[in-house]
């Protein structure tokens, strides 16, 4: 037999080969594009019996493409493992923890994922009449009322997508309030810790943003706040347990002096972990609040979303609310309509909000019930206060309050003994089987781990995160941060490289 | 009552006798009692999951659900203007249900996410292909959201603050532009003729035109025309672009965009009732990107061997850097449905794609003609449409879609109270799932609706 | 403050670590057991309002447990971590190519998935009387139509559980055949090539398993089957292609030395995948089929089950087919009714055999259709044809005449130039990305290495799998097999001791 | 028309080329004429997925299912007798539906399988300790298959042919042994008297004695008792357990079983028309595990560096080595269903099971109490059970059932035809799925039926 050549078509990546996946080997996986092969395909569609008309007698030709988009072609086979074995080269809360402070990355409930995919739930078009739609507006309109409970306020819209469109609503609340009144001030204080989101937030809502400093317990500089309270001021952004885990203690004078300059109080709720069932914004003279449902309340992040930011505000702030909302139809038992309320800002979302996403975090809420929330206090805040008092000795905590369902390490002074940094021990932490906490925030804190275990990690998985915690510092004491700055060495890829990735641009594939 | 509390009471008290403390309430002894809540939340006691099944599932019994059109849908879905009944393949929602994509957060270690990551990477590739733009960013909310952020950028790089918005942009979408950008940016509306945008003469020194493609009416509008236009004018053009209608249309890259913006909810994502779906965003390349670019990006590098390697990239556009300067404030967005999209559109791959774009405007090209066979339905415009279009009726458009519920379908959106103009009018929406049985028993439902 | 020890309860295993997992790392993960704390719960129950009788006063003393059994006590956090984990130490069809001879390792359509989640179809009763669940019966009557139209028989039992059982099923159907004919013969003859299950099956029906030898070509050796067959032969096992992969083409002569003698002839149609739509077992004299729907009707293998092995038969057998089974109702149109055929050999399952299993079958037959199946047939020659002859001067193929859908290659050649064994060769594979064939089989080869691409596996993956085999026989034959004694180096637990595992018996966990 | 094949026509070229060949047809030349099958299948051309999904959720609409208990079951379930209406967890159903445990094969590779092995190997400590014996294997097909491979082991290893079969089994379960068993055994049943089994005085020297419990009757057997009369005859006793009445009763091991074998389906599988479920099998140690033990098990025992790990054990046993003289002839188990039961039950932990079970005796407390109090519906058995009873009816049982059922119950198993000496009755189950106000609704319906 002669010398056969193996036809070029053949040689091209392959997609039944594994060595992507971590159980197997350490290689790259390749791109759908790598994947594609000329007239492969996945796709079929229903039998219709209508008329096959032609591209020609369907679209002027104009606007008519000469091709399709160059998109990938691929088997359905193929696609499954590809994007399997992506998703093995992925971690998640489902596979452990993943206590990252300021993320809430607690266990996320199969249940609500039931709820999400119920049919009657999943396939209601946003535009249906109301008579269609009474079990959304109902279970809508119920959780309305829940958050507000849960935040001592008196109405809530549901539509913000997230948290920092959250913010964005209530400040423009806050405008629309300030206007009502005939006042138009300019500026919005914020404490230097906050979340990023709060000051590009403000921007967007037209203001100017101010840093409020903290002062040596990490809390809010209240002679500092009193000196930047004017009457150009139209509120505070604050998040109470703060940034660095701390309970803003003087809350009721902080309060006060916003109130006597006619402020108005927004409470950053993106995390209400420490405080559901124990206080609550409005009871602190908080006007605006939001929520992520994606923390707090546990519907998944998706690798970076989707998540919903809803805003409860005060009565005094309610005719103001973006619209519609499920309302009872009045004289009408158990029925509900939406409506616009009546000095409305107007719409933020392109329908009515994530609504999967608020019937998730309703599914939980009935789960827990009242004392159910206040159990997941108590309890986030039990092993955030573990774990910080086994810290310590070995890590520093610049502000050292009482933390709550979370805190801030600072590794500064281990990055002294050995050189390795918070980066460094982020990374080695990975070897030990835990993602690595959130790094260098709050801003104000140097080398800062912030680290949030939440209330479904175990007492085991607590101290076993401690121990390892503890175990790397003292590895890189002795080792001079040597083991460190060479982790992650278990994982698919290595340390990446950040810095040269955004000097040389690549933000798509083009082989 | 429901838990996932992990710990016993045993071990809660090792922890605290390990703390020094006494009982959990010592835990929040520092917080000042006049702000502590007494007596707890009003909120029921908890129930068991199955309990929550029944209730969540005795709600959802009181909707009457347009889809899936496999299955159970109670009404069959005439309607959309910016949410589609489609069919989404099984192994789209598989793939896209893993719960590594589920339960993962932002990718910010890329050691440990290099799956989001890629998924995103090829997103993002995808999203440019079709809209023929250079970069997309890796998702926003919605379609709203998009368009809002569109404008943003445009003021931004023009330093302008005038905006046209075409009244061909869906009115739900045009109405979160009125809310969001206000307060910043001076909105001014462009009308409708015959159901395409008219740009005025004068277009005053403006930021931006936007419009969407094919619009609210779901007519074609003249993108290059309107691209013109803009760059004459010093303005950038934000184009609506619709990722089905990309199958077969010319990329609005191609016809001058400056700016891609969209819903991709229908590649994927169910009717949800409205939401979560994914806002779409991709720019021409220079120069936008570095300072003004919102949202997240993932950039292919390299790991410390020199291995290809994914990850965030241009960090310092974003508010966790730059805070106030940001170029958005967006965080969270929509991982997971940009995912489900690009593995939805690797599924169709481009003659997929193709196809189904056809077989929707197959459907609405054989409904709208035996629709207008109807004594008294008319066109509300007779500039060209895909697969959407908008009828009048000789009776008030709410009374014949309830009349058409009645007979189990969702007849489509009515158009009256929005574009008062076309008098009593409906949109009526076609997609690859309604069969000629469908269509045929929809048509008679319809010409009983209006007798 | 004073030194303070971790109590003891909380050093135990943690459930949150995430070591375990491949892409953290290498560590074995704890069993559910050593997770568990006592007095934790992942359950709850719906609430029913019922009188809460307490044990004693539902349970005779006599039968009451003094306690539960020891189960572990996880939370559903904790559970959700370890099985997600333990999943991603798992290979599976979803993630790469698993080319195992004789199991037909395609792609598991995640259409069937959902075919088989639809409510209707999953939450019957199987003792549902016939008016209740007229589209079951509906559904079985066709497949079974449809597997008979396959196989080229007359009806079908749809019962058997799996493969073997359906062997267990057929040989009890031709006891029954014989025995109304007047006679008991004692023997069944099967080729020393054929799966274990044949002669163990035999037994079980209470006949002595009689081997037939194979020639030189592979085939059965006809002369010597002549001489075994006999009065006291209730018939012939045979697998055609055969588990080297090889049609018997002598099939004709085979069928006609049988029935000369009464015999009948069994079809071992566990693969049937290389003759959908080509070849009919009732074409070639069968009379009798098993068909393993987990192969050949891609139903998942579920990591070893459940699985489906409906048994086909002729005219002459069906009287004595087990049941019930779903038949048209005389003049009722498009309705159906169970009945039991008049000699049954009775029932073979407890209830209808795995019904979802046949649900998945049949929704996979309904998207394929008759052409589409036998595009499955060609496609399945073609990716293993090709794959052989990539081989060809590397492997040997002491049985070398044209393969069907899988065939069986020698490494004898390289393990005497490399000591390298079969086994070495299939570990390293994995290093390459791949699932190993499978090894060993069938036991007329030396060395055997049993490949079956299936047709669902790309040209590019056959290709790279071709380069995998070549090179690890190709580094083999360079070091002397050393990296492949080693192998595999990349997976969650190196080389397994099975041996030592069988001496020191563990079977269930005891701390 | 649908396919999963990937090939293009230029890569089926290239490889023909690559071989010789014209074309795929001659891939087949050497197959001879005369069987080959000329014209294709009669079998309908293939569809789209949107079309079998049509095609079978209108198959599925003709059913009336009687579950799910949380959700559109459209009949309310009290009917068992060994397949059972119970809540399935959604952390269950999620787990169990990873695909790496779905699309693997029998983890004949112990380096990539350590994710099934290890679930294997739990599932069998589990069974284990709620049979009370000291070795399970890693599952058989069913209830039925199992107590078909307990009697072949107790025949194998006693050397014997004769066993005893209580009546108490389930019918259907009496029958599979009769087929499988029956031509190499000889097989005798033992009556009922008020519901349990009563052993003759001469059992002639039997292999082994085979009942269940609770047995169809829903009564409690005398276990123990019986075991003496096995083993003072040298047999065997196979007991059929329940996993769920396991959460309460003694284990059958402790009472004296040689044998357990049972049905999986309670713990995390639905009803699902019968199968798949998952045969339990478990025995006590010495002296059959290494030589008579049928199906599949896996060990602990470690890798070339000493690390643990899993891998399938004892395959000599096993068809694939001892071919004729193995153990069983079962290849193919019910891995999938095993570890489902396994998730199930770490979920449940003791005390979850054992709840579980109080959960379905106090339904069926209440329910017999009440259907007692009818006129004309008198007990069929006095001895207690657990949460089956048989009771019988004054009017026929099947007209009952389907009165109940026009009622929207699925109101219980007739039992006239199997146990003629009952009269007409029926069983009736009573899971943790029903609460009063369905139980009291069922009660009323049944009144109205017997009338
Ligand atoms: C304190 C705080 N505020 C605001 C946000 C922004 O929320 P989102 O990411 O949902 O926009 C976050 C989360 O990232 C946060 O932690
Ligand atoms: C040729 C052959 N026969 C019989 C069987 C037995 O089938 P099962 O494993 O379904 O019992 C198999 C599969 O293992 C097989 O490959």
């Amino acid at each position: 037999m002669s010398e056969r050549t193996v036809p070029d078509l053949l040689t091209r990546p392959s997609a039944g080969r594994a060595a992507s996946m971590p159980l197997m080997g350490r290689e790259g996986e390749p791109t759908v594009f790598e994947l594609s092969s000329p007239g492969r395909k996945a796709w079929s569609f229903r039998e219709t019996g209508l008329p096959e008309w032609a591209p020609e007698d369907l679209v002027p030709a104009e606007h008519l493409a000469g091709a399709p988009p160059a998109l990938p072609e691929m088997s359905e086979r193929d696609l499954v493992a590809h994007m399997s074995r992506l998703s093995s080269r992925n971690y998640s809360v489902d596979h452990g923890a993943y206590p990252l402070g300021s993320c809430t990355m607690k266990y996320n409930p199969k249940l609500c994922d039931a709820v999400a995919a119920m049919p009657a739930l999943a396939h209601c078009h946003p535009a249906q009449p109301d008579d269609q739609i009474q079990g959304w507006l109902a279970l809508l309109a119920d959780l309305e009322r829940i958050l507000c409970e849960v935040t001592g306020t008196a109405a809530a819209t549901l539509q913000p997508a997230a948290g920092a469109q959250g913010e964005l609503t209530g400040l423009l609340l806050m405008r629309a309030w300030h206007e009502s009144r005939g006042r138009t001030p300019t500026k919005v204080l914020i404490p230097d810790s906050a979340h990023g989101t709060n000051p590009a937030s403000a921007a967007m809502a037209g203001y100017e943003a101010v840093e409020v400093p903290s002062d040596g317990r990490g809390l809010v500089d209240l002679d500092a706040l009193r000196r930047l309270v004017s009457d150009d001021v139209a509120g505070l952004m604050l998040t109470n347990p703060n940034t660095v885990g701390l309970f803003e203690v003087d809350i009721e004078p902080i309060a006060a002096a916003l109130h006597a300059a006619d402020g108005l109080l927004y409470y950053d709720g993106a995390n209400l972990n420490a405080i559901l069932g124990a206080v609550r914004p409005g009871d602190m003279g908080f006007d605006i609040v939001h929520l992520n449902l994606h923390k707090t309340f546990a519907t998944p992040h998706g690798g970076g979303g989707p998540g919903a930011g809803p805003v409860a505000v005060s009565e005094r702030l309610a005719p103001f609310l973006p619209g519609p909302l499920p309302r009872p139809v009045p004289g009408e038992e158990g029925r509900y309509r939406w409506e616009m309320p009546e000095r409305s800002i107007g719409r933020i979302h392109g329908w009515h909000g994530n609504a999967l996403v608020l019937a998730r975090a309703y599914a939980y809420i009935l789960f827990h019930g009242g004392e159910g929330l206040a159990e997941i206090a108590r309890t986030a805040v039990l092993n955030a206060r573990y774990l910080k008092e086994r810290l310590r000795g070995t890590y520093d905590f610049p502000y050292d309050g009482p933390c709550m369902h979370e805190f801030v390490a600072s590794s500064a002074g281990i990055k002294r003994k050995s050189g390795a940094k918070a980066l460094d021990l982020a990374k080695r932490l990975i070897e030990e089987g835990f993602h690595p906490p959130t790094m260098y925030f709050p801003l104000i804190v140097d080398e800062a781990l912030m680290v949030e275990p939440t209330e479904t990690e175990s007492p085991q998985t607590v101290e076993a995160l401690a121990q390892a915690l503890l175990a790397v510092a003292a590895e890189a004491e002795a080792d001079g941060g040597a083991a460190a700055r060479a982790a992650p060495r278990t994982t698919p890829v290595g340390r990446v490289d950040e810095a040269a990735a955004a000097r040389q641009l690549r933000l798509t594939w083009s082989g | 009552m429901g838990s996932f509390v992990p710990h016993t009471t045993s071990e809660i008290e090792a922890m605290l006798g390990f703390l020094g403390l006494d009982s959990l309430d010592d835990l929040f002894a520092h917080i000042p009692e006049a702000v502590r809540l007494a007596g707890g939340l009003a909120i029921d006691p908890g129930r068991s999951e199955a309990d929550v099944l029944d209730r969540l599932g005795a709600l959802a019994g009181r909707n009457r659900p347009a889809g899936p059109s496999s299955g159970t849908g109670q009404l069959v879905c005439f309607a959309g203007g910016g949410a589609y009944e489609h069919d989404i393949p099984t192994a789209v929602r598989a793939l896209a249900g893993r719960s590594e994509f589920v339960t993962s957060y932002t990718p910010y270690q890329p050691e440990l996410a290099q799956g989001v990551l890629q998924a995103l990477f090829e997103y993002q590739t995808m999203l440019c292909r079709i809209t023929g733009m250079d970069v997309a960013n890796a998702s926003l909310y919605d379609g709203a959201s998009a368009a809002v952020e569109g404008l943003n950028l445009a003021a931004a790089a023009t330093g302008r603050k005038l905006v046209w918005v075409s009244a061909g942009v869906r009115p739900a979408i045009r109405a979160v532009i009125r809310t969001l950008c206000g307060p910043r940016l001076e909105i001014r509306e462009a009308p409708l003729r015959d159901g395409r945008t008219v740009w005025p003469d004068d277009l005053d020194q403006p930021a931006a035109l936007l419009l969407a493609h094919p619009n609210h009416l779901g007519v074609l509008e003249d993108v290059a025309g309107a691209g013109e236009l803009a760059h004459a004018a010093g303005a950038l053009l934000v184009a609506g672009a619709d990722p089905v209608a990309a199958g077969v249309l010319r990329p609005v890259g191609e016809l001058g965009a400056d700016v891609a913006v969209g819903e991709g909810q229908p590649l994927g994502t169910p009717l949800a009732f409205g939401g979560p779906y994914v806002g779409l965003f991709a720019v021409k390349q220079a120069p936008y990107v570095r300072r003004w670019l919102p949202g997240r990006l993932v950039g292919e590098g390299q790991d410390s061997e020199g291995r290809k390697a994914y990850v965030l990239t241009l960090s310092t556009r974003e508010q966790h850097i730059r805070r106030a300067g940001a170029s958005s404030n967006v965080c969270t967005n929509q991982t997971l449905i940009a995912v489900t999209t690009a593995i939805h559109l690797a599924w169709l791959g481009p003659q997929g794609l193709r196809e189904l774009a056809l077989r929707c405007a197959r459907g609405a090209r054989y409904t709208r003609d035996a629709l207008l066979r109807i004594r008294g339905v008319e066109p509300a415009a007779t500039a060209p449409t895909l697969y959407e279009f908008a009828v009048r009726t000789p009776r008030p458009a709410g009374e014949v879609l309830e009349k058409l519920a009645e007979a189990g379908f969702l007849g489509g959106l009515e158009l009256t109270r929005e574009y008062p103009e076309l008098g009593e009018a409906l949109l009526v929406t076609v997609t690859e799932t309604r069969t000629r049985a469908d269509i045929d028993a929809y048509v008679t439902a319809f010409e009983k609706a209006v007798a």
